[in-house]
């Protein structure tokens, strides 16, 4: 069966850009988060893709590294954000500017 | 020999600065490592074999595979390099004895980075490879910077930061030349090295005469002048600004000839310009201090006339005038730290009267005056001279213009020193403030002893520099060496 | 000979050297006797050479001896060597001559001055310097000596720095030499560079051959040369510190501003006559700017009140008078009146140093008058001089206006008119300073002085010395005498210089005329002074012109206005403008950037990680841009 | 499956994890002052079991281990050296600190330690998977590192900002490396080249410039940098102390690796490509820099610059380069490390961030470790006689013989505007007319000063004897370009 | 009739594609606007769910499971549960975000994508090889993994315990000090839930790696 991955890298490019923008505009540190799961996201999509269009199967097997990957930087920044949030009273990473300058 | 003239005073920088000596033994150790490398240096003087070329060679291996070429510990002496030396040993001996003079703080770490400027010092001016030399400037830059950022003035944050931006630019640009000499012609050689390349030559030149300084890169020499301590002030004066001209003998021209004389009137436009910029805002200077200072810039500029005036005479001028210029720029220095630690300050409005019954103080202060003035018959004439003959084989208008330079020079240090010495005492000055003592008298007298020396035989010095030009491509010099 | 003419030159040195090295150890006497001493052993080593070279035969009377390679490089040596010859000679003994019986008086004149050591220090150096200036073969020497002299002139006018004035005069005359100094320079410049050399010997025979005759080179070495015979001379235009320079003690004027260092540059025309007779246009120069100095230094001296001035324009007329000489080639003229010149010059300085001395350092005339009873002597030995200075006896003024007679280009006749109306001039003012001084009433301060101190006329060791020069004088009127008598002194010089021979009707015209014009004008001040009436007549009538002499023909303020002010604006200019904003300010300019932009980029991290990500993203878009910019579609 | 498994490949980084494994099974039964104290020696014992290994297997023969997703050859090994010893070196600078690294004392050798795998796996990676894994490794452990400090505002911001633009980084190398495997089909960096040749396609060009975005990232290049300066303030000074030597050594040794192994056919792209973020490293890192009073700030932007350098050598793209890389990262590590432990002896004498005017006159109470942080500033600006110079040296050589003259101009200036703030601690340090400080005690000064005095020497003796340096840098890059 | 895919006769695969990517374009932009950060995460599992579709598409069958069951699974349930811990104060915080900011990102993010979408659209990616049917079967995957990059294999474990590790350190409470009037009754318990997760999560991974571990990180 003859695929055009054409599309699918399409889609995972808009996918991309959505995370980024996500990332551009959302000042609550878990939806920063949740834009990099679908930035990430996105790039599997595209090696998975690839992967087809290549007939290997080296994507798909990338892709689920990145998919560990993707969860533990989940742990990691879920445990700042909680960490985070038993120091300040707001969420608002655009408050996060102690380190300025 | 050169490689003990480097290690010496190395050496004592080294015990001085680890041993756990009070005030009174590390100020002896230093005059003493002081001395010994004046010793040695008036040794290399006397058995320095007059048209032999490049003495003492230690030619070792450093960094054998950097990648481009080797890079060489490679040390001599020529004409140019022994008188140099010379002029350094004397210099930092100098420079210590008025340290001491004055009794600067933490008298250890002063005198070790006064020998270690002398080694770093005593390295440029023998390297013979290219990133030995720069080491040598460098090290000499970095031991400058903490004397003066260290013992300085009120302004000496700004004076240092000024000195080593300017520098800096200059060396750096040098820095990047020779990287690409090592890449172009796989070598760090000096003697190794003819280029055409324009730009080459001109960011060593930027180095030399950032250091000199020329006209108009001498934005830093003001404050570092006078923010220093006056010791250091009598070394960057006295030695360090020579090493700038030493480089341009020395690199750019005998590696750039043709850039050199493409180029030679950019250096010949700017020196003449410097000399009489220099002349006229020395005159209008508000202290002992600035005036020198302005003269020392005058008198660099003088010299990169010489230097690029690109025939013997200006080039034989121009190294006797380094050496001459070391020794009473040195000399008025020194006197005028003695003054500034009397009087508390170097503002003509504060001073006057020196000479009124202080006759030692003023026929010192005196002479080094007329010999800064370069008084015919003196030594500084003698060069002068030579280096205006230089400029005006050269172009005569030019040689001309510089000779206006005299004129100059006899304003600002007659006015120089009718401001220290004549008419009633400066409101500064204490009152029956004695005569010059002994231990003052000894950092002076063997200055003055010196150049009384070279006046009566110039030739003495000139014969022993014995500059030729070789054969082709003509601008090249060859120094210390009669072969063409 | 050899040995005679070192120890000559460097007898004064030494002298120089022990005082200096002696320091306050011997007594000020001594120290005093060891200064006279030096310039005494080099007298009698000059006329021990003097001696020799009588004997030697006319033709063979030039010698040259080297020490030593004094400088050289590659190309260009200086051998420290010097030159015997008839002019050397002469100059020699007139240096160290008069220089010995001025040091002499000096020993009276200083006692109890605090600094008399130094005083006498001083004028050995001045001795050596200026025997170096005579002596030296090579032209970089004699602008060495040529220097030296000008900085022992410097020294002894500053001698009294305690007061402002000195050290002012003192600066200026440093100065003014030191431009001349760059013309000597610039003539040496042309020497090495087209001769190779500035020894006398080959330049002098080879200068004629590489420089065409009257060529612009041949014209800018005579002039270089002639700039500083010009300044060292105290001729128009560089003539300004020689009347300033009386602030000096009074030995330092005659010694220096009358009797030898002044007519250097009549000496330097004289020796390097090849050079300028290679260039008749500077030589005509020369001339010209002669008759103008002596005609308004003239007129100067007319209108001054302050003793030593008045000498001191004299001597800058009559330095006029030997540039006139050697300027119309009379070479053997101007030498014989620059001999004449230093002793009678010297008289009358140290003849007024004596006035001085008596009147506790009063130099201004009109508080003088009436001296001629407290000081008989000096009156006599100062009518010597002043009838010598007028040029009644010895002939020299007369030789060198006879030859320019005798010459008869358009230059000489104007030197013939200019030289014989400086003549009336020099009869006005030298009569009128007799006038003033020895004359008329004794003022109440002259009264004063001599009822409270009620001394002798002066030391033995100050009056002597005015004796010998007076005799001096006389006998040096014998050396040439004109009117076809055997011209011992051109004589003597012909071996070293040419000159003209006048015809003894030239003589005869031109001593008849310059005779009644000096009596004239002494006759005329004379009877002006009879009266205060008459004097204020006099004053009515010369009321449109003499503010021009009072004001100096306005020199020294046009140099204020076109050298000085100029200079110092400059110079504040660059100072406060180019230094503060250019050199000093640049860096500020470029730091003040870098902080500028240090803030910016510094202040773009706002903390905000959106934007963190966001320039992140923004690099990589354009880093992206390039590169597929770069790709083959 | 036949893939060749060459577990000696890996030893150190066994070594690694087996201690950090051990660490964390044992720290949980020792009581905490127990924890303190000897984490930190097995910690340090395992880094040096790890060097001596690395050492020990040090040879210039190059080989490929894991079918090819490692390469083993001495460049990689000599980065692993420097890492290493960073972390050696870290672990001495660590001992005293309060906060979390004390209280937490068993996870942060853990973590210090499998960073140091991660980053020496790094540096051996030959194939995007390996990269991109090992990448994320030490990031990971890096994170928490920097936050480690969990009772500091500035650590958590410090690690949160890092974490977030660190995870938009991450996806860019791996959106990268999916278009260049969507390219050439390969993840293998010589499969890459051999697949690409020197083909410019759009998608390939596309892939390399994200790749190099986030590498830039890591290696703290100008403009992907802005987080550098906050998580080095923020952090706890010792994980600072690591991050600014081991971080860019490794990011920037397999920056080198990936563009030359996997690229060397669109050389012409990307040596510009990375020229153009040296230069705006350059600008960026020194300027801002120039108005920082916080010494941990003001060494973070510096780092920024330091990138601008770094990048030269590698847009060199030569042998030349490489050794530049090399020698400059080594002496970049040795002065860097130097540096921040003095500020992290300042720091525990004062008890909080340190500004730079808390030097004053410090050079009198504590001459020697002020004399060291001489030395480091001197380097850092590039005098000789210490290493620095002839690192810059080098690299200029580098970028001049690759024709990239422009880069070393604009290295010289960045020189110039460095020493505006380089200078500013050797001025305060040594100021005369500053009160001199109190004598205070800080904790854990003798290590921390050992390391000090470690860094300061080697700094020394590469700028006077830099030949044996010289030397394996030779080798190192030999293995790489041939 | 080539619809999209251009693959004659799979108008089912075309429709699917197209359904997928309007849910997981739609999803992902709701998770970027929503204000809730309840609905942003249950969007997000939609996104994955519509991505896994997509590997259905690409014949990546493993890892289309791996993605339902371990993505929204469980790294999503953990996101939930901090959103809960976290209540009001997990959503976007108050205040305008000026239009531009949006703008300007929409700009950025829109440039990026017109980059790669360039770059793809210039090649020719229709001529995708023939694959075998065991084409992204666990097996095939598998070997993949272990075989070829059994390396990154290792070191994804390692990488997951060091992410236990540091969800421990960030997690602890022993360090903490408290806000004032900051309830501490959720803190007790979210951090052994957290690690719950999380070794319930590695568990999945990896099947034995980092067992031991995690129950270390219950431990400390």
């Amino acid at each position: 069966m003859e695929i055009n991955v054409q599309y699918f890298i399409g889609v995972s490019a808009i996918l991309f850009g959505i995370g980024l923008f996500g990332i551009f505009t959302r000042r609550s540190p878990l939806i920063l988060l949740l834009s990099v799961e679908i930035m990430l996201n996105s790039c599997n999509l595209a090696l998975i893709s690839f992967a087809r269009y290549n007939g290997q199967t080296a994507g798909q097997t990338f892709a689920l590294v990145v998919m560990a990957v993707a969860a533990s930087e989940v742990v990691i920044g879920l445990g700042l954000v909680v960490a985070t949030a038993r120091r300040k009273a707001d969420l608002d990473v655009d408050h996060l500017t102690t380190l300025r300058h | 020999m050169t490689v003990a003239l480097i290690v010496l005073p190395l050496a004592f920088a080294l015990a001085i600065a680890v041993l756990p000596l009070d005030r009174r033994l590390a100020s002896a150790a230093g005059l003493l490592g002081t001395l010994a490398e004046v010793v040695l240096a008036a040794v290399a003087l006397v058995r320095f074999d007059v048209g032999a070329g490049m003495q003492f060679v230690t030619d070792d291996r450093w960094i054998p595979d950097f990648g481009l070429a080797p890079v060489r510990f490679h040390v001599g002496m020529d004409g140019l390099g022994l008188f140099m030396v010379a002029l350094t040993a004397v210099g930092v001996a100098a420079a210590l004895g008025a340290s001491l003079l004055a009794g600067r703080d933490r008298p250890r770490a002063h005198v070790a980075l006064l020998l270690l400027l002398e080694s770093a010092m005593v390295l440029l001016f023998t390297a013979q490879d290219l990133v030995l030399f720069y080491v040598g400037w460098e090290v000499m830059m970095v031991a400058l910077f903490v004397l003066m950022g260290v013992w300085g003035g009120t302004g000496r944050r700004a004076a240092t930061l000024r000195f080593v931006i300017y520098s800096l630019l200059g060396s750096l640009s040098m820095l990047v030349a020779i990287a690409y000499i090592g890449v172009r012609y796989h070598t760090f050689e000096v003697g190794q090295v003819h280029s055409g390349v324009v730009w080459l030559f001109l960011a060593f030149a930027a180095a030399f005469c950032i250091k000199a300084p020329m006209f108009p890169l001498h934005g830093w020499l003001p404050a570092a002048y006078r923010e220093s301590s006056i010791e250091v002030t009598a070394l960057l004066s006295g030695v360090v600004s020579k090493a700038g001209a030493y480089g341009l003998l020395r690199f750019c021209l005998p590696m750039f000839p043709g850039p050199a004389h493409d180029w030679r009137w950019l250096f010949l436009g700017l020196g003449l310009a410097g000399l009489l910029y220099g002349s006229l805002v020395a005159f209008r200077q508000p202290d002992a201090r600035g005036v020198v200072a302005y003269s020392s810039f005058a008198q660099m500029n003088l010299i990169i006339i010489g230097i690029f005036a690109l025939n013997v005479n200006g080039a034989t001028g121009a190294i006797f005038q380094m050496v001459n210029h070391g020794v009473v720029s040195l000399a008025a220095f020194l006197l005028i730290g003695v003054l500034e630690l009397r009087v508390g300050t170097s503002l003509f409005r504060h001073l006057g009267g020196l000479a009124n019954g202080r006759p030692i103080a003023s026929t010192v202060f005196l002479i080094a005056a007329l010999w800064a003035l370069a008084v015919p018959g003196s030594s500084l004439f003698v060069s002068e001279i030579y280096i205006l003959i230089g400029a005006f084989q050269q172009n005569e208008w030019l040689g001309a213009a510089a000779a206006l330079g005299i004129v100059l020079a006899a304003m600002y240090m007659l006015r120089w020193y009718s401001a220290i010495a004549h008419e009633n005492d400066g409101d500064s000055v204490p009152a029956s403030m004695p005569d010059l003592h002994l231990r003052e008298l000894a950092i002076a007298l063997p200055l003055i002893a010196i150049l009384f020396v070279m006046t009566a035989w110039p030739y003495g010095v000139m014969k022993r520099i014995t500059v030729t030009t070789s054969a082709a491509p003509r601008v090249i010099f060859v120094i210390g060496s009669d072969s063409r | 000979m050899e040995t005679l003419a070192w120890i000559c030159l460097f007898a004064p040195l030494a002298g120089m050297a022990a005082l200096a090295l002696l320091g306050s150890r011997p007594s000020r006497e001594a120290s005093a006797w060891l200064g006279t001493a030096a310039a005494a052993v080099a007298f009698v080593a000059a006329v021990g050479v003097f001696v020799e070279l009588v004997g030697k035969d006319p033709s063979q009377r030039h010698f040259a001896y080297t020490a030593y390679t004094w400088a050289g490089s590659g190309s260009f040596k200086v051998g420290f060597s010097i030159w015997i010859d008839t002019l050397s000679v002469t100059e020699m003994l007139i240096v160290s001559g008069v220089g010995s019986l001025i040091v002499l008086y000096s020993v009276g004149y200083m006692h109890g001055d605090p600094k008399e050591r130094r005083f006498f220090a001083y004028l050995d150096l001045f001795l050596f310097s200026m025997l170096l200036l005579v002596m030296s073969s090579n032209f970089v020497l004699l602008l060495a000596g040529w220097g030296l002299v000008g900085l022992s002139s410097y020294l002894l006018i500053g001698f009294w720095h305690e007061r402002e004035a000195p050290v002012d005069a003192a600066k200026k005359a440093f100065v003014m030499n030191a431009i001349g100094d760059v013309g000597i320079a610039i003539a040496v410049f042309f020497m090495v560079r087209d001769l190779g050399t500035t020894d006398f010997g080959p330049v002098f025979q080879t200068a004629p051959q590489h420089w065409a005759r009257g060529s612009t080179d041949a014209n800018l070495v005579a002039l270089g040369l002639l700039v500083g015979a010009v300044a060292k001379s105290a001729q128009i235009p560089l003539h300004t510190w020689l009347p300033d320079a009386m602030e000096g003690p009074t030995p330092v004027s005659a010694l220096i501003h009358a009797a030898t260092m002044v007519t250097a540059g009549v000496y330097l025309v004289a020796r390097a006559h090849v050079l300028f007779a290679n260039a008749p246009d500077v030589l005509d120069a020369v001339a010209l700017l002669g008759v103008a100095t002596l005609l308004m230094a003239g007129f100067i001296a007319i209108v001054q009140t302050d003793i030593k001035r008045i000498i001191a324009y004299s001597t800058m007329s009559q330095i006029g008078y030997m540039f006139t000489g050697v300027g119309v080639t009379a070479y053997a003229a101007g030498m014989y009146h620059l001999l004449a010149h230093a002793f009678f010059k010297a008289l009358l300085f140290l003849c007024a140093g004596i006035v001085i001395h008596a009147l506790a350092a009063e130099q201004d005339v009109r508080r003088m008058g009436g001296l001629k009873t407290v000081l008989p002597r000096t009156k006599v030995l100062m009518w010597v001089g002043v009838i010598a200075l007028i040029g009644f006896f010895p002939l020299s003024k007369d030789e060198i206006l006879a030859a320019a007679l005798d010459d008869g280009t358009t230059t000489a006749w104007i030197v013939w008119v200019g030289g014989l109306a400086g003549a009336f001039l020099t009869g006005v003012y030298a009569v009128r300073l007799m006038r003033l001084t020895f004359y008329g009433e004794e003022s109440e301060f002259a009264r004063e002085h001599f009822h409270k101190e009620g001394n002798a006329e002066a030391p033995w060791t100050m009056f002597w010395p005015c004796v010998v020069l007076a005799v001096g004088t006389v006998l040096v009127g014998f050396l040439s005498l004109g009117f076809g008598f055997k011209n011992i002194f051109a004589d003597w010089l012909s071996s070293t210089v040419s000159t003209i021979e006048p015809t003894t009707t030239d003589d005869l015209i031109t001593t008849a005329i310059s005779w009644a014009f000096g009596a004239a004008g002494g006759v005329l001040v004379w009877r002006a002074y009879e009266s205060p009436e008459r004097i204020a007549a006099t004053r009515r009538r010369f009321a449109a012109v003499a503010p021009v002499a009072e004001n100096l023909f306005y020199w020294n303020w046009l140099y204020e206005r076109i050298a000085y002010r100029p200079a110092a604006a400059v110079s504040a200019f660059l100072y406060r403008f180019g230094e503060r904003w250019v050199a000093w300010g640049s860096l500020d300019v470029v730091g003040g950037i870098a902080r500028a932009a240090s803030r910016a980029f510094s202040e773009v991290q706002t903390g905000v990680v959106r934007l963190y990500a966001g320039l992140l993203v923004v690099g990589a878009a354009g880093l992206a841009v390039f590169f597929i910019g770069k790709a083959n579609l | 499956m036949n893939v060749p498994v060459n577990f000696s490949a890996i030893a150190p980084e066994i070594v690694l994890i087996v201690v950090a494994c051990v660490l964390l099974a044992g720290g949980v039964f020792l009581p905490q002052r127990l924890a303190e104290r000897l984490t930190p020696i097995l910690a340090a014992g395992g880094l040096l079991a790890a060097l001596v290994v690395a050492a020990a297997q040090y040879q210039h023969a190059a080989h490929w281990s894991f079918d090819h997703t490692l390469r083993i050859d001495a460049f990689g090994q000599a980065t692993r050296l420097i890492v290493f010893g960073s972390g050696l070196l870290a672990v001495c600078v660590s001992w005293g600190s309060s906060g979390g690294i004390k209280q937490r004392a068993v996870e942060f050798n853990a973590l210090l330690l499998t960073a140091c795998a991660g980053m020496s796996l790094l540096a051996v990676a030959n194939s995007f998977v390996t990269l991109f894994v090992a990448l994320e490794l030490f990031s990971i452990a890096l994170y928490v590192l920097v936050a480690i400090d969990i009772d500091s505002e500035p650590s958590l911001e410090g690690g949160l900002k890092y974490l977030i633009v660190g995870s938009v980084g991450a996806a860019f190398i791996l959106y990268g490396a999916a278009l260049v495997y969507g390219a050439t089909g390969q993840l293998e960096f010589d499969r890459i080249a051999a697949a690409g040749g020197d083909r410019h396609g759009v998608l390939l060009l596309a892939g390399i410039a994200f790749v190099i975005v986030g590498l830039g990232f890591k290696a703290n290049a100008a403009p992907f940098h802005m987080w550098t300066p906050d998580a080095y303030e923020g952090a706890p000074t010792p994980v600072t102390t690591f991050m600014s030597a081991a971080t860019k050594a490794v990011a920037l040794i397999v920056t080198v690796r990936v563009l030359s192994v996997a690229f060397p056919g669109q050389s012409d792209v990307w040596e510009t490509g990375v020229a153009a973020v040296a230069v705006v490293s350059f600008v960026w890192g020194n300027l801002a820099a120039l108005r920082q009073t916080n010494v941990k700030r003001m060494l973070g932007y510096s780092t920024v610059g330091h990138t601008g350098f770094l990048l030269t050598a590698v847009a060199a793209n030569s042998n030349l380069g490489a050794r530049a890389l090399l020698y400059y990262l080594t002496v970049y590590a040795t002065m860097n490390i130097g540096a921040f432990a003095v500020v992290a002896i300042r720091e525990r004498e004062l008890g909080r961030p340190v500004e730079i005017a808390d030097f004053a006159g410090w050079g009198y109470r504590r001459p020697l470790l002020s004399i060291s942080m001489l030395l480091f500033m001197l380097s850092l600006a590039g005098f000789p006689p210490t290493g620095g110079f002839i690192g810059k040296l080098y690299i200029f050589s580098a970028a001049v013989q690759n024709g990239q003259t422009y880069l070393a101009a604009a290295g010289v200036a960045a020189t110039l505007v460095g020493l505006g703030y380089y200078l500013k601690i050797p001025f305060a340090l040594f100021d005369r007319d500053a009160e001199l400080p109190a004598a205070v005690p800080s904790p854990g000064l003798r290590l921390a000063s050992f390391a000090t005095g470690i860094s300061a020497a080697a700094v020394l003796f590469l700028g006077i004897v830099p030949t044996p340096l010289i030397d394996l840098a030779r080798t190192a890059s030999g293995s790489l370009f041939g | 009739m080539p619809l999209l895919i251009g693959l004659p006769g799979h108008l089912t695969y075309d429709i699917v594609f197209v359904v997928a990517t309007l849910l997981a374009i739609g999803s992902a932009l709701g998770v970027v606007l929503a204000r809730n950060p309840f609905h942003s995460s249950l969007l997000l599992i939609l996104n994955l769910v519509a991505l896994a579709t997509f590997y259905l598409l690409l014949q990546a069958d493993f890892l289309a499971a791996a993605q339902v069951i371990v993505y929204a699974g469980a790294v999503m349930i953990m996101f939930l549960f901090v959103t809960a811990y976290l209540g009001g104060r997990g959503g976007e915080p108050a205040g305008d975000r000026p239009w531009w900011q949006f703008a300007l990102a929409a700009i950025a993010a829109a440039a990026l994508v017109a980059e790669v979408i360039f770059a793809v659209a210039d090649q020719s990616l229709t001529q995708g090889p023939h694959v075998a049917d065991t084409f992204g079967s666990p097996n095939a995957v598998g070997t993949s993994f272990l075989g070829r990059y059994l390396l990154a294999f290792e070191a994804t474990s390692i990488l997951l315990m060091v992410a236990a590790v540091g969800g421990v350190v960030l997690g602890s409470r022993r360090a903490a000090r408290r806000l004032p009037g900051e309830h501490s009754a959720m803190e007790h318990e979210v951090a052994p839930h957290e690690l719950s997760v999380q070794s319930r999560l590695i568990g999945v991974e990896t099947g034995f790696e980092v067992a031991g571990t995690a129950s270390e990180g219950d431990d400390g």
